[in-house]
């Protein structure tokens, strides 16, 4: 532990990959950056139609490709474009996080939330709160590809 | 060919042609060594050609063994690899490692007539065959290549076809009628029938769609031709090109070092598992 | 070169191989598997899950990385394999057959320079059975023995207490020199008891295909055989039965890509399976074995009617992982007598 | 007590009055004592039926195999296949029911229960160095014939760890039943092995799959006898079989390689991974993977984790009914949602 670790977390950013839907989250992505809200520039968005169209296999392809973390983010309930979108990506999502605990991986690399079109503060608020949680576990190396 | 029987040389594209447009094209690429000769090849032999990112495909050699400065393939846009290959631009550089596999029996053929018969892309596995055969005319008695495809546009190597005809016989066909097309309608095997090319002292060497070859040759038979006199090249899944993968046998041989090319007689005595 | 090697002597007999890396059957998870030694060897398994054949040729091997910045023509760097001299202990009559099998193909007619890397550094310390290491044993139906010395390098026989310890190539001579001392000499009465202990191993009954010589021909008979078909019936088409066969070698090569801009990856080669139905499907969608019968009859017919053909010997060695490991009782003895005894 | 003669008449019954094209049941094995999958389609074959404690395999696979040589075919079945069910089987068939692979009328369910009893593991029976020629129930014991004679052994020593939690040992789907009702005759209380592995901290699961994942061999054996994997196209394959003479280049080009065919760790991870969670809901235990796997990677622990997720948090258990809704395609107002910020 300590010195090794704390000599890699200093210099350590931290690589997101957000799954945003293209109605809410990513629109307020958008009005974070047209308010010049200050957030960390640490993910990468990746717009899908609806959270209900993600695949666990997305998650898992972004962190065998190295992710430190992955979001994803859509609209309050209630409020999917789809009417229950977001309800189907609950249960998904809940049991995609409940697996990658199970295995032993971080459940803090694994995040979800919502974020509506009109919420830019918000959204920068949740990648601020994600970068500084996922600072400390350092990088991921558990199911990145090139391991072994 | 080095020591690292998996390591590709690698190959500039000098050259390409567009033979046939649509969503299956079929593009002719010409490939000199980036460094170095090329390999020696026989007529009929295949390579592997390499396109680093997506993968090999074994491609029939389709320029003549004559030529020595470059190789030329034809290839028809049909999986992974070969729908990248058509992106690619004169001077980019691939992979390519090879001869593989066994070659048309030429200098037996000497004296002989030759009737070369093909459908569609099969033309190019046998075209190194008939352009040798044409460079050297004085060596052979008549020569005769039927050639056929869904429809005049579908025709590949039509200018060389056409420039060939003061030196040998050449019956083009295609599938259905259409305007202004003056030679045979009608698949190949039919055309075949109806020219009765005679089996005397001819070896018959056929190429295309499986379906096709199995016509060609009953009709062939039906002329008088035997076993021995019919030629034909097969293909199957290939991954190594040197009799190791274990995917492209028929029966005992490995099409990749035993094949591709086969006299009916010895194609008949194996399984039909191409 | 034989000798004797007292069952407490076998570790310093490893200890003493410090040129070598040491491996040896050792049971984890459940199952056993080859495993470095770390010192200790004890040769009580009966035959490991997966055969030796990794250590010559493994699931996964990189030929070359490549790399493309975009306008400039590629660079490839083959990888070539780590050369570190390998000891392998225990090893079964079975398996070292496999290996002269692994041979065979790997040197026909194109010598398999990375398998060739490896095999030549590796060295198989044979044990021989003196009693069948499960109820699926038929290396005797096969051309083989449970006590050959065949594809090993040096040979050992339990003799109770003590090894009987027969070099069987110069390699192995080299083995057996390097542990010196740990051997002492036979006597005539360890010869003499050697020789009832492979003639009582010869004799342990095995299971057994019929009338073995007739098989290539009887199979090449009944290639349309509606027998495939019906034996491939409970057939998942899975891996296991290649995988864990010491003789089936069958790859595929991929390119796998660790970075798109530049193009950068590996060109890999994995193990492969003709069970699996993608295994011979052409580009276009074609499958000339389009059913798991055709796959079932591939593999025996591969086994048993091709390899001789081409090589003048069956290609199973006979150690029944194959039947023992199938999730659904696909058997090949039972394949192959089922399908032979339907010809005249 | 199941009586083995009336599995084999109901079967011959049927067959010899044409009331189905087959039955899918079991065998004897030429590999030793195990029973084998069978499909018979004469009355006269209705004798080679058995009923032993080797009868593990799941069967409805072979209703998935019958369905897709139909397709393949293009045949017509006019008759329905008729199965030989434990409880956990026919609750797979249920699911591949209600999620319309095949219809109600296309099968007869022959439900066997498992009484006192589950099936073998047989590696239990390895383990204590019983080496058997044959099997058999006999209350709340199995018998094995050795070389030594006969072994009466109390089943629940060497019952395969799903039946002893088994909560539905008898078949509620059936069209015909054999043997007794006896559920809530469950040895374990379920998820014991779960909650046993549970009890360990991140780090040491962590090491735990760590090491399962990097043995995986990648044969796939797990996949290929799983009733519920029985998708055309899966992720692991490197091509897609509903290829034709149709499928454009572009298709073919444009598939994408979510898992490359390296069996490192990374890959197999990503490969275990999405199989439980596409088994989340639809996994119904008969835990035939995990018995499967040649290197002994305890799968089950996997897809238990997400059934009880599915159980305690969404109130869902897979198999229950046919027309029910599935796991991931429905939810409730009520699903927890504390863990979205």
């Amino acid at each position: 532990m300590s010195e090794q670790q704390a000599e890699v977390t200093t210099d350590y950013e931290p690589r997101i990959v957000a799954f945003l839907c293209k109605w809410c989250s990513s629109a307020g992505s958008d009005l974070a950056g047209v308010s010049r809200i200050q957030y960390p520039s640490n993910a990468t968005p990746i717009t899908v139609p609806c959270t209900g169209s993600i695949s666990p296999n997305y998650i898992l392809s972004a962190l065998k490709k190295g992710a430190d973390g992955v979001l994803v983010s859509g609209c309050h309930i209630g409020d999917c474009h789809y009417i229950e979108g977001n309800f189907l990506a609950r249960r998904k999502i809940h049991l995609v996080k409940e697996l990658l605990g199970f295995v032993g991986i971080e459940q803090d690399r694994f995040r979800m939330s919502w974020v509506s079109a009109a919420e830019g503060a918000k959204y920068s608020q949740v990648i601020k709160d994600f970068v500084e949680d996922l600072r400390p576990l350092g990088p991921q190396t558990k199911v990145k590809a090139g391991r072994s | 060919m080095s020591d690292n029987i998996y390591l590709p040389e690698l190959a500039r594209i000098t050259h390409i042609k567009e033979e046939i447009g649509g969503e299956r094209s079929i593009k002719t690429y010409r490939v000199e060594p980036v460094e170095g000769a090329a390999f020696e090849h026989e007529c009929g032999q295949c390579a592997m050609l390499s396109l680093f990112g997506r993968g090999e495909m074994m491609i029939s050699i389709a320029s003549s063994p004559l030529i020595k400065e470059y190789k030329q393939f034809s290839i028809m846009r049909v999986g992974r690899v070969s729908a990248a290959f058509h992106e690619l631009e004169v001077g980019e550089v691939v992979g390519i490692r090879g001869p593989y596999g066994n070659s048309f029996p030429l200098d037996d053929w000497r004296g002989k007539n030759l009737v070369f018969i093909g459908g569609g892309v099969g033309l190019a596995p046998i075209w190194p065959l008939i352009t040798t055969a044409l460079a050297q005319r004085a060596d052979f008695n008549n020569i005769t290549v039927f050639y056929g495809a869904r429809s005049a546009s579908d025709l590949m190597y039509k200018a060389e076809l056409d420039h060939m005809r003061s030196n040998a016989d050449i019956q083009l066909s295609v599938d259905k009628a259409e305007p202004g097309w003056k030679e045979f309608c009608g698949f190949v095997p039919a055309n075949v029938l109806d020219k009765k090319p005679s089996p005397d002292n001819t070896i018959a060497i056929t190429c295309g769609p499986p379906i096709m070859i199995k016509f060609v040759i009953q009709n062939l038979q039906k002329l008088g031709f035997a076993d021995e006199q019919i030629y034909t090249t097969i293909e199957n899944k290939m991954k190594c090109g040197l009799g190791k993968c274990g995917r492209c046998n028929v029966g005992k041989d490995y099409v990749c070092t035993k094949g591709p090319v086969y006299s009916w007689a010895q194609l008949k005595e194996l399984p039909e598992e191409y | 070169m034989e000798k004797i090697l007292a069952k407490n002597k076998l570790d310093d007999w490893v200890a003493a191989l410090s040129d070598w890396q040491v491996s040896a059957p050792i049971m984890e998870d459940d199952i056993w598997s080859y495993k470095a030694s770390k010192g200790k060897v004890q040769l009580e398994h009966s035959n490991t899950v997966q055969p030796p054949k990794g250590f010559s040729f493994p699931q996964r091997e990189v030929f070359f990385s490549f790399e493309q910045i975009k306008g400039q023509p590629p660079r490839l760097t083959p990888i070539q394999p780590k050369a570190a001299r390998h000891a392998v202990f225990g090893v079964r009559p079975c398996d070292g057959a496999g290996a002269v099998r692994m041979d065979t193909v790997f040197n026909d007619q194109f010598q398999d320079n990375y398998y060739q890397a490896r095999r030549s550094n590796v060295a198989y310390v044979g044990l021989a059975c003196n009693k069948p290491q499960g109820i699926n044993c038929f290396c005797q139906s096969v051309g083989g023995s449970p006590v050959s010395s065949q594809g090993m390098d040096v040979l050992m026989t339990d003799l109770g207490d003590r090894y009987y310890v027969a070099a069987v190539t110069e390699t192995g001579k080299a083995l057996m020199t390097a542990g010196g001392k740990v051997f002492g000499e036979p006597s005539a009465d360890d010869k003499k008891k050697l020789k009832q202990t492979h003639a009582d191993a010869l004799a342990q009954p095995q299971r057994a295909i019929n009338n073995v010589d007739a098989v290539p021909a009887k199979l090449k008979a009944s290639f349309d055989s509606p027998l495939w078909e019906e034996l491939a019936r409970a057939c998942i088409g899975c891996g296991a039965c290649t995988f864990l066969c010491p003789t089936c070698h069958c790859f595929d090569i991929n390119d796998e890509n660790t970075s798109s801009s530049p193009l950068r990856g590996n060109r890999v080669r994995t193990w492969d399976n003709c069970q699996f139905p993608d295994f011979t499907m052409h580009t276009s969608g074609h499958n000339p074995r389009e059913n798991q019968g055709a796959r079932l009859r591939q593999r025996v017919n591969h086994k048993f009617q091709y390899f001789h053909e081409n090589f003048g010997m069956s290609q199973c060695t006979g150690c029944g992982r194959c039947i023992t490991e199938c999730s659904v009782g696909v058997d090949i003895v039972n394949v192959v007598n089922k399908v032979t005894e339907h010809v005249g | 007590m199941i009586n083995l003669q009336d599995m084999r008449d109901t079967a011959r019954n049927m067959l010899a009055k044409n009331e189905v094209r087959g039955v899918i049941g079991y065998r004897r094995s030429t590999n030793g004592m195990l029973a084998e999958p069978v499909v018979i389609t004469k009355p006269e074959q209705a004798d080679e039926l058995i009923w032993d404690p080797t009868c593990f395999h799941n069967l409805s696979l072979y209703l998935v195999e019958d369905r897709k040589f139909l397709a393949h075919t293009r045949a017509k079945a006019d008759l329905p296949i008729a199965i030989i069910a434990k409880g956990c089987d026919a609750r797979s068939t249920v699911v591949l029911m209600q999620e319309n692979y095949f219809e109600r009328k296309d099968v007869y369910i022959i439900g066997v229960s498992c009484e006192g009893t589950g099936v073998l593991d047989e590696r239990k029976l390895v383990k204590k160095g019983i080496r058997a020629t044959n099997s058999a129930f006999d209350g709340d014991d199995f018998v094995f014939t050795t070389e030594q004679g006969e072994q009466r052994i109390p089943a629940r020593e060497v019952m395969a760890d799903r039946c002893l939690e088994c909560r539905e040992c008898f078949p509620k789907e059936h069209n015909i039943v054999l043997g007794e009702d006896k559920t809530g005759r469950q040895l374990d209380a379920p998820f014991t092995a779960l909650k046993r592995f549970e009890e360990l901290d991140p780090a040491a699961r962590w090491e735990f799959w760590d090491h399962q994942f990097e043995r995986c061999i990648r044969c796939f054996a797990c996949r290929s006898v799983c009733p519920m994997c029985y998708c055309d196209e899966c992720i692991v394959d490197s091509t897609s079989f509903p290829v034709t003479g149709q499928t454009t280049a572009d298709e073919k080009a444009n598939r994408v390689k979510w898992i490359e065919r390296s069996a490192t760790r990374a890959e197999n991870m990503t490969y275990h991974m999405t199989r439980v969670l596409h088994l989340a809901g639809r996994c119904i235990d008969c835990n035939e993977c995990e018995r499967v796997c040649p290197v002994n990677i305890p799968l089950r622990l996997l897809n238990n984790k997400m059934e009880r997720e599915a159980r305690e948090q969404f109130g869902y258990e897979p198999g229950a009914s046919i027309g029910g809704p599935s796991l991931t395609a429905s939810f409730l107002d009520t699903d927890p949602g504390k863990f979205i910020r």
